[in-house]
């Protein structure tokens, strides 16, 4: 069972609606499949579109020659590289992070060279798949195969082939003279090194490699797209953020921004992954040229060859510590694959590898390194999990060495309030150690294991973000309300938007019905991701709920010809506070009612910048039994702690930490991109890419840890990602107890497991 | 190449339509019949998502021939609510919050519904070995199993009362 | 006096390394013209790459947020999420 | 793949016939559908065996077994006179994907598809089917073993199929069994697979004994040296070591995605030993 630790309640409001379990709005439309996802839109005349790839990890493309395919009857548009504008490079704020334009265009269409196996090269539209299809055959690609390079490692060889001639890389001084695959270095450092291992009594030192992992959402991504011969462009897509959609799509094809309306799709999974564009404005390329809707739905090989995976990484961990356990100094060195194009990231990893913990004295060096691999997209706390696989897998070590009990350690060096993190500012209102305390109360952690299994325990820490959110509420004439947001709902937010709202209005959460709106019908919201929606569109929505509460004052104040500082706001009703009154309060469907009389319709919209998303920290606790002699590894009891702000939805948040240990269990087992030595994907499909299947893992016990966040009016904070940083690390840890030697390389598949164990004897 | 004349039974309903030949089933349903709560996650049959069921068989869509369909009864997601109201197993995936983005919902509902139709009472290992067909990459399975066993449960008492 | 620290690799690259510098500015739209006067270019850097953490909180694109005398601004990496 | 044309024939000669054109069998479809779609086969016509006469059902016949060639594998598990007869081959068919796979997917299908991981196939050899393959020429009964000559190569003619496969009668205390490894717990191909089919006496020492490996050899092989490890021994750990020599032995696996050459080695070892011992204990129930 799920348990919520209450904390104290600080500021006491009574909620009544925060912190239920009321079923999701949207729920009936996805339990009987009448929810429609990107692939489920259909328009009249549409026509399907089909995309050819790259073969090659790594070619100039000599020529292109489509003139078959585009007589082939019922081809109404071939597109290449040609029918985008060349843009200049210019970095751009849409996505979570600023990408290069240039670099999407080219990622969206490979124009001159292809970058790695899968790479777009030219797209169709016809009148039918089969027809589309078969125009694919007939379109003519010579390339000038070039040598490739997959491994981070070997990327950054001098004698690498290099993907970017004119690459040189960013953050060394003085800058190289010549290029590389490696794009950008990064530099974290605190105190005096030398000085901090001379102090320590241990020190333990490890080297330890992830491999690339897809978000591995089970919809693959989908559009329909048509634009008019005047350029008004019309977009239907599943993504995590139908502005950023917009935005990508005006850049990429040259259109004003007024003329392309995006319109969101269900999303069916993202996790990251879903924060940029791949077939959108191809869809509209082809749409320009057909005159017609165009529909582009990838297969999953396509997702797996052409669409965000995150880095594999090579990470390097030295942290030494005194003999009671506290740590005096940390050196880390990670090396992360971006694939493409640069981006891994390497930068987040930098600033997460050691946030967790009070170090007076570290360095942290970052590198971003191209391969001829898909660009890396975000997958939940991005550059995170690896790091803490290689930090935790080390400090796991030094408590078995010193003899200190794994969590002990970690709250003898665990961060707290007022502390200074490893990335910069002052800790306030954290609440890691109310979560290590949780997790080592937890009956997991006192429950016997039996023989030969082993037992993990790691932390994780993830920043949360804020950042800019529109909502609108408007209230119906018989006392119901609209919530309107620009945030698309993965994973049950319209739910806390209307709880939200509806705490604010002092009614049931099925009094208020959410909408996600297109990009003509709300103000402009940054994407969901970065464990932001809640958060940040939350406080929006809180804020135009209470725009309307002052409003009903304000009408009721004038109901009363009393004056509104007279008017109290309770349990959806205005009460009257003025003593010279004898009246009765007014309800929200009275004063609903009466809007046309008192000034119009009530309604209010609130778009913010929201400052101050608090970070999360979550402490994870694993136990594994093994086959020593299939090496396969079975995950026999899991408890994800966590410090969640508070919980707005509990069943969703309890959600969102079972969702992202299972992901971190697929992660450290079985989850890995495999390339073979022709630099093409071994295994781009759902049987070969091993994500954990029902029956591969027991019930997550998540438990949750309120320590609300201040910035936010009911305490929220993120809590999407925090759960997938701790699980590579716990998994790992529980296998070197079982094992009784450490793997630093994941995946822990059976066949390493098995290797591994007859190289122990 | 022509199109074959397919005549089945979907939903109860007697339905007929046109399909090329080498069209799977679940694209059938999906753009013939206008019945898109099938979904395709893999086209391979690994994922799930486009589970339907066949003279009674829980089947992947994807992974049969639309022609194949001829003269067959075929139950999806669109007809598993009946009568105004939602099945147990549908109400009990709301009330255990068994779903996040939605998307492999469909097929996970039509496979437990499966399950608990040839075994009214499993365990947690047997529900999990028997939904290990339909992938979910949001929830961990936790409260996916959780409302399988809560519905399978519910039945259970509806019938013995 | 805000006590500005510089942790983004961005930034010190654009500083030569220095990590700490007083700036007068009571809003974060003051502090990054003073930079920018200080080390001409590092204020489109900042608009473009660079999260202010002050006192604690993380902000970004935040020309209104409020320095007191004493705050602690720390210039940071942005960050994403997935 | 939505262009190919779709032929369902209702008999064996009509079969014979859309085959004997250059059609494509198909019974359960869900490795066919798969690799047409993935482009590893060239697209044909597609002719569906599952309407022909005789290629449906489970029937019992003197003393031995007939299951139709495109019978689905779920109904083996189902059928409980199949299953207390020839448990190991009902597991191995019944490790053919996932559910909705069971539904489909038949035991001819996995043996024509002609994977060197095809989980039934061990258990079929072990237990020394039969299959009855009609052609041109008519019907003849081949051994299993004769279909598969190398990945995605069979003995076929041209216009031949599999109509049925055939089980021998079962002495008493008899017992088969398979296993495999696979990274996950469902959904996966054999990394390695055994089977393993048991005679013992009434003293419980072994008779006759055979054990198949899947997936370390282009195709399933015949453990050679089980009969000297294990006939004429009672099951101790001194037999199932020999086993386990005598299974690696016969290995000759790839390295690939799914594992390595020593990885595969290995583990043939172990689950023939598993396999042998869980087939052992069943035959001794069954005295």
């Amino acid at each position: 069972m799920t348990d919520v630790i209450d904390k104290p309640k600080q500021d006491g409001p009574d909620l009544k609606v925060v912190g239920t379990r009321p079923v999701r709005p949207d729920g009936v439309d996805k339990v009987t499949g009448r929810a429609a996802f990107g692939a489920d839109y259909r328009l009249p005349g549409m026509l399907t579109g089909r995309i050819l790839r790259s073969p090659h990890p790594h070619a100039r493309i000599v020529s292109i020659d489509t003139t078959k395919a585009k007589a082939l009857a019922g081809v109404k548009a071939v597109v290449t590289a040609a029918d985008f504008p060349d843009l200049d490079s210019e970095e751009y704020e849409a996505g979570e992070s600023a990408a290069d334009i240039r670099d999407l265009s080219l990622n969206v269409m490979a124009r001159h060279k292809v970058l790695y196996d899968g790479h777009a090269v030219a797209a169709v539209a016809a009148t039918s798949a089969s027809v589309a299809e078969e125009a694919l055959g007939l379109i003519e690609v010579v390339y000038e195969v070039l040598p490739h390079v997959t491994d981070v490692v070997e990327a950054m060889s001098p004698t690498a082939p290099l993907l970017h001639e004119g690459m040189i890389t960013q953050g060394v001084t003085p800058p190289p003279t010549r290029p590389s695959n490696i794009a950008k270095r990064f530099a974290s450092q605190r105190g005096d090194l030398e000085a901090g291992f001379a102090a320590a009594e241990v020190v333990i030192e490890d080297s330890f490699t992830t491999q690339a992992v897809h978000q591995g959402y089970i919809e693959p991504h989908a559009c329909v797209a048509t634009m008019t011969e005047d350029g008004q462009s019309v977009v239907w897509s599943s993504s995590q953020g139908q502005f950023m959609v917009r935005t990508y799509c005006a850049k990429l094809l040259g259109l004003e921004v007024a003329d392309v309306r995006v319109i969101p799709a269900e999303i069916g999974g993202g996790f990251g992954g879903k924060t940029t564009v791949y077939l959108e404005p191809v869809a509209l390329a082809l749409s320009r040229i057909s005159g017609a809707p165009v529909k582009l739905v990838m297969s999953r090989d396509e997702v797996f060859r052409a669409t965000g995976p995150t880095s594999g990484t090579a990470i390097t961990v030295k942290i030494g510590a005194t003999r009671d356990g506290r740590f005096t100094a940390a050196q880390v060195e990670l090396k992360y694959q971006a694939g493409a194009f640069p981006g891994s990231p390497a930068g987040a990893a930098v600033m997460t590898a050691l946030a967790c913990y009070d170090l007076e004295n570290f360095s942290i060096i970052g590198w971003d390194v191209v391969t001829n691999t898909p660009k890396v997209a975000a997958y939940r706390a991005p550059g995170a999990p690896m790091v803490a696989f290689a930090v935790e897998g080390v400090i796991d070590e030094l408590a078995r060495n010193l003899g200190i009990d794994p969590i002990a350690i970690r709250e003898l060096n665990g961060v707290r309030d007022g502390m200074k993190a490893s990335y910069g500012p002052t800790f306030r209102n954290i609440g890691f150690q109310e979560t290590l305390q949780a997790a080592r109360e937890h009956p997991h952690y006192s429950a016997p294991l039996a023989p030969g299994e082993g037992r993990g325990v790691a932390a994780g820490f993830w920043f949360n973000v804020g950042g800019e959110s529109t909502a609108a509420l408007h209230l119906n004439e018989d006392g119901s309300a609209v919530v309107v947001t620009g945030s698309p709902d993965i994973g049950g937010s319209r739910a806390s938007m209307a709880m939200m709202a509806a705490e604010v209005l002092g009614v049931g959460a099925d009094r208020v019905r959410p909408v996600v709106a297109d990009t003509a019908s709300i103000g402009f919201s940054m994407l969901t991701g970065g464990s932001r929606t809640t958060f940040a569109t939350g406080m929006a929505v809180t804020q135009a709920a209470q725009k309307v509460v002052e409003s009903l004052k304000a009408r009721a104040a004038m109901t009363w010809e009393t004056g509104a500082e007279h008017v109290a706001w309770e349990n959806g009703q205005a009460i009257c506070l003025d003593p010279a009154k004898d009246v009765k309060a007014l309800s929200l469907a009275e004063l609903a009612a009466n809007a046309a009389r008192t000034g119009g319709p009530i309604s209010a919209e609130v778009s913010l910048n929201a400052q101050g998303a608090g970070p999360g920290f979550g402490v994870h606790i694993c136990d594994v039994a093994i086959d020593r002699e299939t090496g396969h590894v079975a995950i026999t009891r899991y408890t994800a702690v966590q410090d969640v702000g508070r919980a707005i939805h509990p069943a969703y948040v309890e959600g969102q930490i079972q969702g992202g240990a299972a992901q971190g269990i697929g992660w450290a087992l079985n989850e890995e991109y495999v390339f073979g030595d022709d630099g093409r994907m071994q295994n781009s499909g759902f049987l070969d890419y091993r994500m954990p299947v029902a029956s591969d893992l027991p019930m997550i016990e998540a438990v949750m840890v309120e320590v609300p966040n201040p910035r936010h009016p009911f305490g929220a904070k993120g809590v999407g990602e925090v759960p997938i940083v701790p699980p590579l690390a716990a998994v790992a840890n529980a296998v070197r107890g079982a094992l009784g030697f450490r793997m630093a390389h994941l995946p822990l598949s059976p066949p390493k497991v098995r290797a591994a164990l007859d190289r122990s004897g | 190449m022509s199109k074959v004349h397919i005549r089945a039974r979907v939903n109860g309903d007697p339905v007929e339509f046109l399909a090329e030949q080498g069209m799977t089933l679940l694209d059938a349903l999906r753009d013939e019949l206008g019945l898109t709560g099938a979904k395709e996650g893999c086209g391979s049959g690994d994922c799930g998502a486009c589970s339907i069921m066949v003279d009674e068989r829980l089947v992947c869509s994807c992974l049969m021939l639309a022609p194949e369909a001829e003269g067959r009864r075929i139950e999806t997601i669109e007809g598993m609510a009946r009568d105004g109201g939602l099945h147990p197993l549908q109400r009990k995936f709301l009330e255990h919050a068994a779903l996040q983005c939605g998307f492999c919902t469909p097929g996970l509902l039509v496979a437990a519904k499966a399950l608990l139709d040839q075994n009214p009472d499993p365990t947690e290992t047997e529900t999990r070995f028997w939904l290990a067909g339909n992938l979910c990459r949001c929830t961990g399975y936790d409260k996916v199993i959780r409302a399988v066993m809560d519905a399978a449960a519910e039945l259970r008492q509806a019938h013995s009362a | 006096m805000a006590q500005v620290v510089a942790v983004s690799s961005d930034v010190l690259a654009f500083t030569g390394g220095e990590t700490r510098f007083e700036v007068a500015a009571d809003t974060v739209r003051r502090l990054i013209l003073a930079l920018d006067e200080r080390f001409p270019g590092l204020g489109d850097l900042i608009e473009r790459r660079v999260a202010i953490a002050i006192d604690g909180e993380i902000h970004r694109n935040a020309w209104g947020a409020a320095l007191r005398p004493d705050s602690e601004v720390v210039l940071i990496d942005r960050i994403g999420g997935g | 793949m939505s262009q190919l044309q779709y032929y369902a024939p209702g008999s064996v000669e009509d079969a014979v016939k859309a085959l004997g054109a250059g059609g494509r069998a198909m019974s359960g479809g869900t490795d066919l559908l798969v690799q047409l779609r993935a482009g590893r086969l060239p697209p044909g016509p597609i002719v569906d065996l599952k309407n022909v006469a005789g290629t449906q059902g489970i029937r019992q016949e003197n003393g031995g077994w007939i299951i139709g060639a495109a019978t689905p594998a779920a109904l083996l598990g189902e059928h409980a006179g199949l299953v207390a007869a020839w448990p190991g081959v009902v597991e191995g068919a019944g490790l053919i994907g996932s559910t909705q796979i069971q539904n489909r997917a038949s035991l001819a299908g996995n043996l024509c598809n002609a994977s060197p991981a095809a989980d039934s196939v061990p258990a079929l050899i072990a237990a020394r089917a039969t299959c009855i393959v009609a052609g041109p020429g008519g019907r003849r009964e081949v051994p299993v073993q004769a279909i598969v000559t190398g990945v995605g190569k069979t003995s076929l003619g041209p216009g031949e199929f599999v109509l049925e496969i055939r089980l021998p009668p079962r002495p008493p205390r008899a017992a088969d069994a398979y296993l495999r490894a696979i990274p996950r717990t469902e959904m996966d191909i054999a990394v390695a697979g055994a089977g393993a089919d048991i005679v013992l006496d009434e003293a419980g020492v072994c008779q006759d004994v055979r054990v198949v490996l899947g997936a370390v050899a282009p195709t399933a092989v015949i453990v050679a040296g089980a009969s000297a490890a294990l006939v004429g021994f009672r099951l101790d750990e001194a037999a199932l070591e020999r086993l386990d020599s005598a299974a690696q032995v016969v290995c000759r696996p790839i390295s690939d995605k799914r594992g390595t050459v020593e990885y595969r080695t290995r583990i043939a070892g172990v689950l023939a030993r598993r396999a042998v011992a869980i087939a052992w204990e069943r035959a001794e129930k069954r005295a």
